[in-house]
């Protein structure tokens, strides 16, 4: 067994771990953390088909910043775990049984002698896949880019109407105003005479 | 080196585990979201495993894609859940009835 | 030398004297980070103390040399505290993926032209990927204490982090741009030609300039010490640690801080590069004793670093704590359009091929 | 490339371990007294009096999120920055066009608020 096998049946073992932990633990913060462990798993699974540039931003976005807002999220609602247990039982049979199935389905259709597809090639130590990927995305794929840029932008203004409200009667600090303020807007110089003390 | 048919099975048996976890879970919307991200992680195991195999980039220009898809969709989803918590105070699958005719 | 471990060890199979080889030459890094770590606090209290017309430390060792030695021993020495109704594993934890990732970021950094630990190609992406779990610390420390404060101050400090980290992330991409490589060696070897002219801050200054605010706002490091703010509320995120737990933090925030320095010199100042080299004639840098040491070299990293760290210091020194609203408008108000604008001015240099920097291509 | 990133994964594990025996040093040599007192969560000379774990300002939320978006945006702009010599003012006024859209959600948030802390 070749060391990359090796690894691959180490980070596999430990991605389906920590995915059957995210669906079967109580406490939803302990699922978000099995969940990023799994996304580390397969990153390094990817890492090991050489997907380079994909393993590092599954790193950078999922762990780095969507688990960040699942955590915000699910630390901050204080959420009763026990009501929404409820039913776990009475679903577990039906759920092992799907599971199940559209396993067994899916192995036996996938399963088999997979050499016959095997066309990999082996890159010299130049070869960047960043730089692959990017030759293709840009040139080939600037239809789709340009959609992917649109959905961010729904996704903007979608999270903005939903869950800004603005609050009346809050004060701003706004430095173009400070900074504009002249001697005259603040102070007033009086000319008195001085007076006689009593 | 692990061959195809290796990362096959795996975002198979990954994809029956999420499936499992949107049914035991089908009350908590944040469990369920997690499920379509794993999901979502399955099907990008296979187009990974297919681009590196078949020697061609696009998969991994389609797993970039659903990246993008993916993380604006938990970004919503999780925009919804907050302001839904915040009227409702339950996140309760089963109590987001209201639009019921 | 390494041939000779590799002699010495060679009753083992291959493969286990390459992890050992590995090993040593992390320790190699590591040993002399954390010794780094330890002085840094040593100067930061010297520095900051003649700034402010003060001794600083004085009693242990010669003018206070030993001081850091003896915090250390002190902190070992000190009752671990956990709160009762804090989650045991999260808590202890949440030091380590501050400190983890602060330490990792290091494999991929090049001291020379030929000593990097891992010759990564996407050395870029993988630093900024992994820096990006130090927020997981954070976010970690201040839920598992169950803690109000702590609390408080992880969601302000995370909000902070990450706000900092897109105006990172797109001056990082402007160094992509210019180098048309995420390999640091090579980005390093964009900046060669013309000495201190060739480097990248030039062209990149706003991002350069931002890349280090930013830096100092993820560290929390004054002034953006907010969450922080020892002189006004309790300590933020890690309220609750003592001991060694709140070490690891402590040891964390001043390895990122050398980290940040190291990058910022890697990518905007020719990392191992002498600023001299290509402006002065050949014959310089043959002169015995006086040419190495003009010419390029790990000794030149180390001062850009150190110009860095004192930087760091520096503003802690000088500049009042911003407020919470005055921080995320600079991160998000300012920054970003800066950058997001500058960015696409680069690509019109680099495009037209604008010299000394980008006409190579 | 697996090479490569052997000594990235040892690392990793160096990070952590160094970490881990620091604390684990900390226990062995550190004293164990605890009581209720000092076990108690750091409060202003009071009693706790709800858990600590509550709801906060959704501005927060609001920060990950765009913190998630414009973390993608950085995700596209890697591979391009890496190319652009290559493909030249093609790809250039691609990127123009995908951040030009995500400037006009950025001045959406702008002008909505969504960038003002009070």
């Amino acid at each position: 067994m070749g060391i990359e096998k090796f690894i691959f049946y180490i980070f596999s073992v430990l991605l389906i771990a920590s995915a059957s932990m995210v669906i079967t633990v109580r406490n939803p913060v302990k699922a978000a953390l099995f969940l990023v462990l799994a996304f580390f798993a397969s990153a390094v699974l990817w890492l090991l088909i050489k997907a380079e540039f994909l393993a590092i931003v599954l790193v950078l976005v999922y762990v780095g910043a969507v688990m960040v807002l699942f955590l915000f999220v699910v630390m901050m609602l204080d959420i009763n775990i026990e009501r929404m247990r409820a039913g776990f039982i009475r679903y577990l049979p039906l759920g092992i049984l799907v599971a199940l199935t559209m396993a067994g389905m899916l192995i036996w259709v996938v399963s088999g002698d997979g050499s016959a597809f095997n066309h990999s090639v082996l890159h010299g130590p130049s070869y960047s896949n960043t730089q692959a990927l990017g030759l293709v995305l840009y040139t080939n794929y600037v239809y789709p880019f340009e959609i992917a840029a649109v959905i961010l932008l729904v996704a903007i203004i979608a999270a903005i109407t939903l869950t800004l409200r603005r609050r009346p009667n809050t004060k701003h600090q706004k430095p173009a105003e400070q900074i504009a303020v002249k001697r005259h807007d603040r102070v007033r110089m009086v000319k008195m005479k001085a007076e006689e003390r009593k | 080196m692990p061959e195809l048919s290796d990362y096959l099975i795996l975002g198979a048996i990954l994809f029956s585990l999420s499936i499992a976890g949107i049914f035991l879970n089908r009350k908590n919307v944040i469990i369920i979201l997690m499920s379509i991200e794993l999901m979502l992680l399955a099907v990008n195991m296979n187009f990974i495993a297919f681009s590196h195999f078949l020697n061609n980039i696009e998969g991994q220009v389609f797993v970039f894609f659903i990246l993008t898809v993916a993380a604006a969709e938990a970004a919503i989803g999780l925009a919804i859940l907050v302001v839904l918590f915040r009227n409702r105070r339950s996140i309760n699958v089963e109590e987001l009835d209201t639009l019921k005719g | 030398m390494i041939e000779w471990i590799t002699s010495l060890l060679s009753f083992l199979p291959s493969g286990w004297v390459t992890v050992i080889i590995i090993l040593i030459k992390i320790v190699v890094i590591v040993l002399p980070l954390m010794l780094a770590v330890a002085y840094l606090t040593y100067a930061e209290r010297k520095i900051i103390g003649a700034m402010q017309v003060r001794l600083g430390p004085t009693r242990v060792g010669w003018n206070g040399s030993l001081q850091p030695i003896a915090d250390a021993l002190k902190l070992m020495f000190k009752e671990i505290i956990i709160p009762a109704k804090a989650s045991k594993f999260l808590f202890l934890l949440a030091p380590l993926l501050l400190i983890g990732p602060a330490l990792a970021a290091w494999a991929v950094i090049p001291f020379d032209a030929q000593m990097v630990l891992a010759n990564v190609n996407a050395g870029l992406l993988y630093v900024l990927a992994i820096t990006s779990i130090g927020v997981y610390g954070v976010i970690i420390a201040g839920w598992a204490s169950n803690s109000k404060y702590a609390l408080l101050g992880a969601m302000r400090s995370a909000a902070q982090i990450v706000s900092y980290e897109i105006a990172m992330g797109f001056a990082l991409v402007g160094v992509l741009m210019a180098a048309g490589s995420l390999n640091f060696g090579d980005i390093v070897r964009g900046q060669e030609g013309y000495g201190f002219v060739s480097w990248y801050m030039w062209p990149l200054l706003p991002l350069f300039v931002i890349y280090f605010i930013s830096g100092v706002a993820e560290t929390n490091r004054a002034p953006f010490d907010m969450a922080e703010g020892e002189s006004e509320i309790v300590a933020g995120f890690h309220v609750e640690y003592s001991g060694m737990p709140f070490a690891v933090f402590f040891l964390a925030e001043y390895a990122n801080m050398i980290l940040i320095s190291a990058l910022a010199s890697v990518m905007f100042l020719g990392g191992w590069l002498s600023p001299l080299a290509g402006l002065l004639p050949d014959s310089v840098f043959e002169i015995p004793l006086l040419g190495p040491l003009l010419g390029s070299g790990i000794h030149w990293f180390f001062i850009k670093i150190a110009v860095f760290l004192f930087f760091f210091l520096w503003f802690r020194a000088t500049f009042p704590r911003y407020r919470y609203d005055q921080i995320m408008r600079l991160g998000w108000k300012v920054f970003i359009p800066i950058t997001i604008v500058w960015l696409l001015v680069l690509g019109i240099a680099i495009l037209a091929g604008l010299p000394p920097w980008f006409s190579a291509a | 490339m697996l090479e490569n990133y052997l000594p990235v994964f040892i690392f990793i594990l160096v990070g952590v371990v160094v970490g881990g025996v620091m604390i684990t040093i900390g226990f062995m040599m550190g004293p164990h007294r605890p009581d209720d007192e000092k076990l108690s969560p750091y409060e202003c000379g009071f009693k706790a009096f709800e858990d600590a774990r509550m709801k906060f300002d959704v501005r927060y939320y609001l920060v990950a999120i765009l913190f998630i978006i414009f973390d993608l945006e950085i995700a596209f702009l890697f591979p391009w920055a890496v190319v652009l010599k290559e493909i030249g003012m093609f790809g250039y006024a691609a990127m123009v066009v995908f951040l030009g859209i995500l400037v006009v959600g950025f001045i959406y948030e702008w002008k909505k608020g969504g960038l003002e802390w009070e």
